[in-house]
């Protein structure tokens, strides 16, 4: 027999035995609507606003300067202005356009005042694009009921 | 529900880049090797300087006439032997056009050389330089990109064809500091909750 | 009384009915174990939310999908060819089994040249590629047909000439006789060499890894079938699943000594021979890489084919010594 | 249950060699005329087969014929065809009215 | 009416019609297929016939091999010619003299001097016996006509059966001489 | 976050194509999953019955087309790979757009690369669906400031589910997914005419 | 699967296509094809099934990176680099960072040096298990794909674990590290590269680069010789594929790399085959540098410097950069008017000169062998085209 059958035979018999024993181990598939997919801690998927414990306030004074340090320019957040016409350290609104988001962190980062955190909830998908512009009540709210409330498939679980 | 509005009127803030700074520092002392080889090419081409603006290994200004010769030297020579094109680049300066040369001798020492030519050029036009691709084959596409996007044209070049952009782009050379991105404004569709 | 033609058509009817309904059925339980064993090996699932725990109606969804999808012809392609390719791949798939013994007895019309009949009829394939790579007027398609074609042809010799080494033995064309005489010894053993080529023959004829040239997928994005769509595709796919079935089965009964077996009924142990054999079939399709054009000619001409013409020569050396 | 008369199939046979005539002389292309041949030798097939059948039985001299036709069909398919893909490769076409070189 | 009969005339049918279509189909790859089921129907015919094995060799030889052969020489050859062209109608084409009229005309006279023939012929003396030792359909003898068709050719046609059997081998050579010359110098020139 | 806000309909679709130009009218989503038109005569509960068994199983036999254009891509892979596995819900990749009911958009549309899109997306069989997946499919992501970048591949063509994220992890492609098989089980049974 | 705009005229394909033999096919591999590794489109001329021409269109996924970037911040630049090179997003955040502190002269701790360090190997690790997995897919082989990914799915958790991102990570800071690796991250590392050598990378050789067919179909294929690849500028695998030991990492050495001791891996004939083994062996290379990283890595230090200015502002000057990311030598050039960010940014893509060398590869070869070429010159679209 020439060598180079026996070379082929055995190289092939080899990736053979590889194949059949991955076959009769455990699949490592994660089930996912089923079971939820563990993140680490620290894990981004979108910034949102932290609120006050205690208070229920949220943190952020509309600085601005979350909106200055990110890159694609995706937040926009304005002060309350009072009646007598100066500029109050409470947001009026905090719209954030997560389709334009690269969740980066140095929003987090450049915030002061722990006003921003970034979230793991990853669930975010929607019909309508617009439905990807978050503004300030929601990011709070996600902030409190992100890791809690998980929606698949349509059906509450 | 539903409210249509144009993109909330945040300014953009944006840090403006001012073309010339006078925070200077003085030139990047040399290697007694890079010295050497300034003083080597020295003798063989009196027209080079160093561009003391190169500041990661030596730059050498050379006339855009020359360009070829010069790198067709640095390729070739026993000392230099710089085999390895590393990277071709162009930056328009406005009035200017300057394409810089970064060579690599891999073979032996890891020498680095930086090549600079200035391309004064007006309004739209292109201005020329010799191609390299008889030198380095692989410049093909690096001088492509450099026709397509900051607009010089390279004289010999076998197929100088816009490269990254489609054939039919229209805006021009869009590394240029005069480009205008003229599509149509787009509009963000917004809704305010 | 019905008149005697009518009864014959009218069996003949039923004949077909229940062969095409126990092909389909195979076949969508073929698609849907594939997917199970290519999840399992590639340490995955595989289908798990359709029809119980194991996903077994997957197939059933996918048919029904493919059932309401537009159907597509495509632009300057050749309208009548085109149209008629996948019934020329389905249709031959499906007359193999009028001659196929299940079991004993259990066959349609068991023809005294079977063997041969069933070689001649699975070389129809390469008329349908072709039909269907011309008539879908794409580069892709024509390319995967010639090559699939050039692949069909090269391969379908070697096997042949594996059969005829097999005829030599037992002295029969009929396959249920070929069962017969391997009671007592099953022909894989003393036709190993035959063996051997007509089941990589076999594989080749399928256009599965790692001989899918006609549809390598990272070459020819889907090779003949590229442009058909929705139930058009569905028969291909159902023909190339059922000539699996077909090929396997035929092995199972030419090799490994057909319906014989303890306890079970014949027909369970030619399906057993058969699906065990589909197993090693997948297993070799999810474990090597593919072969290329050029070498997959070299192994069937230059290999395949001077063993087999070596197995004839050995086989006549042996039975007339033996005589 | 009546048989088909063997005049029947030697009409359908000469009717199949017209057909197959017809075909290798009307076409210029090569690989239709090598078909049009194949047609006829088809025809003349059908003859020695529907006569073997009507023959005594135990013999088959017909189907020994018709295996020996099959066989030159075949060879002759395997030689013509390579020649038509010579001509097609030297001369960029497979058309008979362009090989004319030898003609007086 | 018996369902030979009706097998008969739908073969017939089958046969000459296709046949008909490879001489007048426009495309030749048209034709090609048509030739195929031309064949399969006379395959068909030999099934009728009780031939079995000269039908499943017929199928084997034309459709697997010849109908193989004959398309990768039209794909190969006239990848071209095959789509473009102009198509003139069926009333054009056999007006046309040299390529229309004059193959139609040698095609029926031929045809009708044969069919002429055959007339000519007195059936009665011809000694043919119908043996409905294997009558249709199904109930053939045990080993069919295949042992026959063997035994024939090894015996009595043993001459003959060599004799092709070199031809085929001459063919085979051929074929292979014909293919090498024509891709010589192939590779050397692919990369340069 | 609100269920009822997510499984709202689409009442938002504006084709055109990437020069500003209307395009041709895409078909609508609820109009391309009707039956076929045979089944269309048939009495109300058989078609009632009928949709619901069609959109059964077209909801569990999404078949997706290999089709990745760039960061997202990678995850699209790891989403087919064996810790997440499409299989599941019984999707698995075709090459040709044929045979697909699924173009999973993964990644930025660039000028160039939109007119390939559309068409990728006209050879795809009725019924088809696409998921934007990713920031720049879904809106032009931090490339929206691009002189070459299409804004969202909606400008192109119709999509059925965004999928945020840069790159979106591969349960949130899930649970675009799973959104998806939502809205086809949806999918209502046409009115008699 | 565009089809109709063909490039060449017929006359030019006859032309390539030598005279006498039956005429050439043109078709277009892309930009919708399963092996072209995204969106590049490939003008392929066809003689039956040999490789005429093989030229590759690029520019589908032109994002006008170094035009967005003109007007942006330094820090702001580096997770937008990410996204330049997906599949060894850490290379361009280093290569950022690297080209910024090498201009201001910031040096870093010893800590942050050697984690980088680590996570750049981690990194190439699993690019190159991508690499692994593509190329199997390329010459026909679905399960290593997937095998591949079941690999990177560890590298992603170790990753995601540390930065908080599974691909783009945003981790990279000028000066060092945005965090501090969590507790006992360093154990679980030197379990995934136990686990790669000891199961997945023998497994990898069974199943596909011990296979005797993909050893037949790869050898003396696709072959660059030494002086080609050199003119080219070939970097990474591909030149040292064909004999030139160049490595970034050895020539200019950066990080920790002066202080491990690696090996070059370097090819003899410049086929395909070469290649691969090349991107092989850096696989277990790679495991080594991290293993003697772990080794080097001083359990005090702060990863994220203080020596770093608050405004950061480039010196006037042009600044070339280079470091060697798993598809070569990539670099960065940055031209500052001294300004808060570049007046001009170049990056100098390994993939977008090494895909030049593809038509060279694949003339006269088959098709299968073209997508294998193109597999072993591992592109990145996002790099190619930026």
């Amino acid at each position: 027999m020439p060598a180079w059958i026996r070379r082929a035979a055995v190289s092939i018999a080899k990736g053979h035995r590889v194949t059949l024993d991955q076959m009769l181990r455990r699949p490592i598939t994660s089930l996912y609507p089923e079971e939820p997919v563990p993140h680490f801690p620290g894990f981004r998927s979108i910034p949102v606003l932290k609120a006050n414990e205690e208070t229920g306030k949220l943190n952020c004074t509309a600085c601005g300067l979350c909106a200055r340090s990110c890159p694609p320019q995706i937040i926009f957040v304005e002060s309350v202005v009072g009646d007598d016409g100066r500029r109050k350290q409470w947001p009026a609104f905090f719209n954030l356009d997560l389709s334009r988001c690269m969740v980066c962190n140095l929003c987090v980062e450049a915030c002061p005042f722990d006003a921003l955190e970034m979230s793991a909830d990853n669930e975010l998908s929607a019909y309508d694009v617009r439905d990807l512009f978050f503004n300030m009540e929601e990011l709070a709210a996600l902030w409190k009921t992100a890791p809690a409330v998980r929606i698949a498939g349509g059906q509450k679980r | 529900m539903v409210d249509e509005e144009k993109q909330p009127k945040t300014p953009p803030k944006k840090p403006v880049v001012k073309p010339k700074v006078e925070a200077a520092s003085g030139p990047v002392p040399l290697t007694p090797r890079q010295e050497e080889g300034l003083q080597r090419l020295k003798e063989k081409f009196p027209f080079v300087e160093r561009d003391e603006k190169v500041r990661s290994s030596l730059g050498i200004q050379v006339p855009p006439e020359h360009v070829k010769e010069v790198l067709g030297f640095l390729r070739d020579d026993p000392f230099f032997r710089c085999r390895h094109l590393s990277c071709l680049s162009a930056v328009d300066w406005g009035e200017a056009i300057e394409v810089a040369y970064h060579l690599v001798n891999i073979e032996e020492k890891a020498d680095e050389w930086a090549v600079t030519v200035k391309l004064p050029y007006q309004g739209d036009e292109l201005p020329e330089v010799d191609s390299i691709t008889d030198l380095w084959p692989g410049a093909d596409w690096h001088e492509r990109e450099a026709y397509d996007l900051v607009g010089v044209r390279f004289k010999g070049h076998p197929d100088l064809r816009r490269i990254l952009l489609p054939e039919g782009f229209a805006g021009g050379h869009p590394l240029r500091k005069s480009f205008v991105d003229r599509r149509p404004p787009r509009q963000r569709l917004v809704r305010i909750r | 009384m019905l008149p005697l033609w009518l009864q014959w058509v009218l069996w003949g009817i039923l004949k077909a009915v229940l062969v095409l309904l126990f092909v389909t059925v195979n076949a969508i339980i073929l698609i849907w174990l594939e997917r199970k064993v290519s999840g399992h090996i590639q340490n995955r699932i595989g289908p798990l939310r359709v029809g119980g725990p194991a996903g077994v109606l997957q197939s059933f969804a996918d048919i029904i999908k493919l059932l309401a999808k537009e159907d597509f012809f495509p632009k300057r392609g050749d309208p009548w060819v085109w149209w008629l390719a996948p019934s020329v791949a389905f249709a031959p798939a499906l007359m193999v089994f009028f001659v196929l013994p299940i079991g004993p007895h259990l066959v349609v019309q068991d023809m005294n040249v079977g063997l041969l009949f069933i070689v001649a009829i699975t070389s129809f394939s390469v008329l349908s590629v072709f039909m269907a790579g011309w008539g879908s007027n794409d580069k892709y398609s024509l390319i995967g047909a010639m090559r699939a074609g050039a692949q069909l042809f090269s391969y379908e010799l070697p096997m042949v000439l594996a059969l005829v080494a097999v005829t030599l033995a037992t002295g029969t064309l009929n396959i249920s006789e070929i069962v017969a005489r391997q009671q007592g010894m099953w022909l894989i053993f003393p036709q190993f060499l035959a063996f051997l080529v007509f089941y990589i023959g076999a594989i080749a004829e399928l256009n599965r890894t790692p001989f899918d040239l006609g549809e390598a997928e990272s070459e020819l994005v889907a090779g003949y079938h590229t442009e058909y769509s929705g139930i058009r595709w569905a028969m291909f796919m159902l023909g190339e699943y059922t000539n699996l079935l077909t090929s396997s089965i035929l092995v199972s009964l030419v090799f490994l000594g057909g319906w014989s077996g303890p306890l079970l009924p014949g027909w369970v142990w030619v399906l057993i021979k058969a699906y065990l054999l589909i197993f090693v079939a997948m297993w070799i399709r999810w474990t090597l890489p593919r072969v290329r054009i050029d070498q997959l000619m070299d192994l069937g001409w230059k290999f395949l084919l001077p063993l087999s013409l070596l197995n004839i020569a050995l086989t006549g050396v042996y039975m007339a010594v033996m005589a | 249950m009546t048989d088909v008369p063997v005049e029947a199939y030697l009409v359908v046979a000469v009717l199949l060699f017209g057909l197959g005539l017809f075909t290798a002389l009307r076409r210029t292309n090569a690989i239709m005329i090598l078909m049009g041949i194949e047609l006829m030798l088809n025809a003349v097939n059908l003859n020695l087969v529907a006569f073997s059948r009507y023959l005594p039985a135990g013999l088959v001299d017909g189907q020994v014929f018709a295996v020996f036709v099959i066989t030159l069909a075949a060879a002759e398919a395997a030689i013509g065809l390579g020649i038509v893909l010579m001509l097609a490769r030297k001369r960029q076409s497979v058309d008979v009215s362009d090989f004319t070189e030898l003609k007086g | 009416m018996s369902a030979q009969i009706v097998a008969f005339g739908l073969l017939g049918g089958l046969v000459l019609y296709s046949a008909w279509r490879v001489a007048t189909a426009p495309l030749i790859t048209h034709a090609a297929l048509f030739l195929a089921l031309t064949l399969v129907g006379v395959a068909g015919f030999f099934f009728m016939l009780q031939a079995e094995f000269l039908a499943v060799v017929q199928i084997l030889v034309y459709v697997g091999a010849v109908m193989t052969v004959i398309i990768f020489a039209i794909m190969l050859s006239t990848p071209a010619l095959i789509r473009s062209g102009e198509r003139p109608t069926l009333i054009q084409q056999i007006l046309s003299p040299r390529y229309g009229a004059i193959p139609l005309l040698v095609g029926v006279a031929v045809t009708l001097l044969l069919l002429l023939a055959y007339g000519t012929v007195s059936w009665d003396q011809v000694p043919l016996t119908f043996h409905p030792s294997s009558q249709f359909p199904g109930g053939s003898t045990a080993q069919g006509t295949t042992g026959l068709i063997g035994e024939a050719l090894l015996t009595r046609y043993i001459v003959p059966f060599e004799v092709v059997s070199l031809l085929l081998l001459a063919a085979m050579v051929g074929a292979i001489v014909l293919a090498v010359e024509g891709s010589r110098g192939k590779e050397d020139e692919a990369r340069d | 976050m609100d269920l009822k806000r997510r499984l709202q309909p689409l009442d938002w679709r504006e084709p055109f194509l990437p020069d500003g130009r209307q395009g041709p009218s895409v078909p609508e989503g609820e109009s391309s999953q009707a039956l076929p038109p045979v089944w269309q005569h048939l009495p109300g509960v058989f078609t009632t019955a009928a949709q619901h068994l069609l959109n059964w199983s077209r909801a569990n036999s999404v078949w997706y087309m290999t089709f990745g254009i760039a960061c997202c891509a990678i995850e699209m892979m790891h989403t087919g790979g064996p810790r997440f596995d499409f299989d599941r819900f019984g999707m698995i990749p075709r090459a040709s757009p044929r045979q697909s009911d699924l173009m999973i958009v993964s990644g930025t549309v660039t000028e160039k690369m939109a007119p390939v899109i559309r068409q990728l997306y006209e050879q795809m069989a009725e019924p088809r669906w696409v998921i934007a997946m990713g920031g720049c499919a879904s809106n032009g992501g931090p490339y929206h400031q691009g002189y070459n970048v299409v804004d969202g591949v909606d400008k192109i063509v119709p999509v059925d589910i965004y999928v945020p994220g840069c790159p979106p992890t591969p349960e949130a492609l899930l649970h675009g997914v799973l959104l998806l098989q939502a809205k086809i089980r949806q999918a209502a049974a046409p009115q008699r005419r | 699967m565009e089809k109709g705009s063909e490039v060449y005229t017929a006359e030019e394909a006859g032309r390539l296509g030598r005279e006498g033999i039956t005429e050439p096919i043109v078709i277009n591999l892309g930009p919708q094809h399963p092996s072209t590794h995204g969106v590049l489109r490939l003008i392929t001329t066809l003689d039956g099934e040999t490789v005429l021409k093989a030229q590759p269109d690029i520019g589908y996924l032109h994002r006008n990176w170094e035009k967005i970037v003109e007007g942006w911040q330094y820090p702001q630049i580096i997770p937008f680099a990410d996204r330049n090179d997906y599949i060894s997003a850490i290379f361009n955040e280093w290569l950022v960072c690297k080209s910024v502190e090498d201009a201001l002269g910031i040096e870093l701790d010893k800590r942050a040096e050697v984690l980088r360090t680590i996570f750049a190997e981690l990194n190439r690790l699993i690019s190159h298990q991508l690499w692994f997995g593509t190329y199997a897919m390329d010459i026909g082989a679905f399960t290593p794909f997937v095998y591949a990914l079941r690999d990177r799915e560890w590298g992603y958790a170790l990753l995601e674990k540390a930065t908080g991102a599974r691909q783009l990570y945003a981790f990279f800071r000028i000066g060092g590290l945005r965090n501090d690796v969590p507790d006992g991250w360093i154990e679980e590392l030197s379990q995934y590269l136990d686990y790669f050598e000891k199961e997945a990378y023998p497994q990898y050789v069974d199943l596909l680069t011990g296979n005797e067919i993909f050893i037949q179909r790869s050898e003396g294929v696709g072959v660059v010789s030494r002086d080609v690849a050199l003119a080219f500028g070939a970097t990474g695998p591909v030149l040292r594929g064909s004999g030139v030991p160049y490595d970034v990492r050895k020539a200019h050495p950066y990080g920790v790399y002066g202080e491990v001791e690696f090996e070059v891996p370097v090819g003899e004939h410049g086929d395909n085959l070469d290649r691969a083994m090349v991107r092989m062996k850096e696989m277990l290379e790679s495991v080594k540098i991290i293993r003697q990283c772990v080794e080097l890595l001083p359990e005090e230090g702060e990863v994220l410097t203080s020596r770093v200015p608050r405004v950061l502002k480039l010196p006037e000057g042009n600044y070339y950069t280079r470091l060697e990311s798993p598809r070569g030598e990539v670099g960065l050039w940055v031209v500052s008017t001294g300004g808060l960010g570049p007046y001009r940014m170049k990056w100098r893509a390994p993939s977008f000169v090494n895909l030049q060398l593809l038509d060279h590869m694949a003339r006269g070869e088959k098709v299968a062998d073209l997508i294998a070429a193109l597999g072993t010159i591992d592109i990145i679209l996002g790099e190619v085209d930026r």
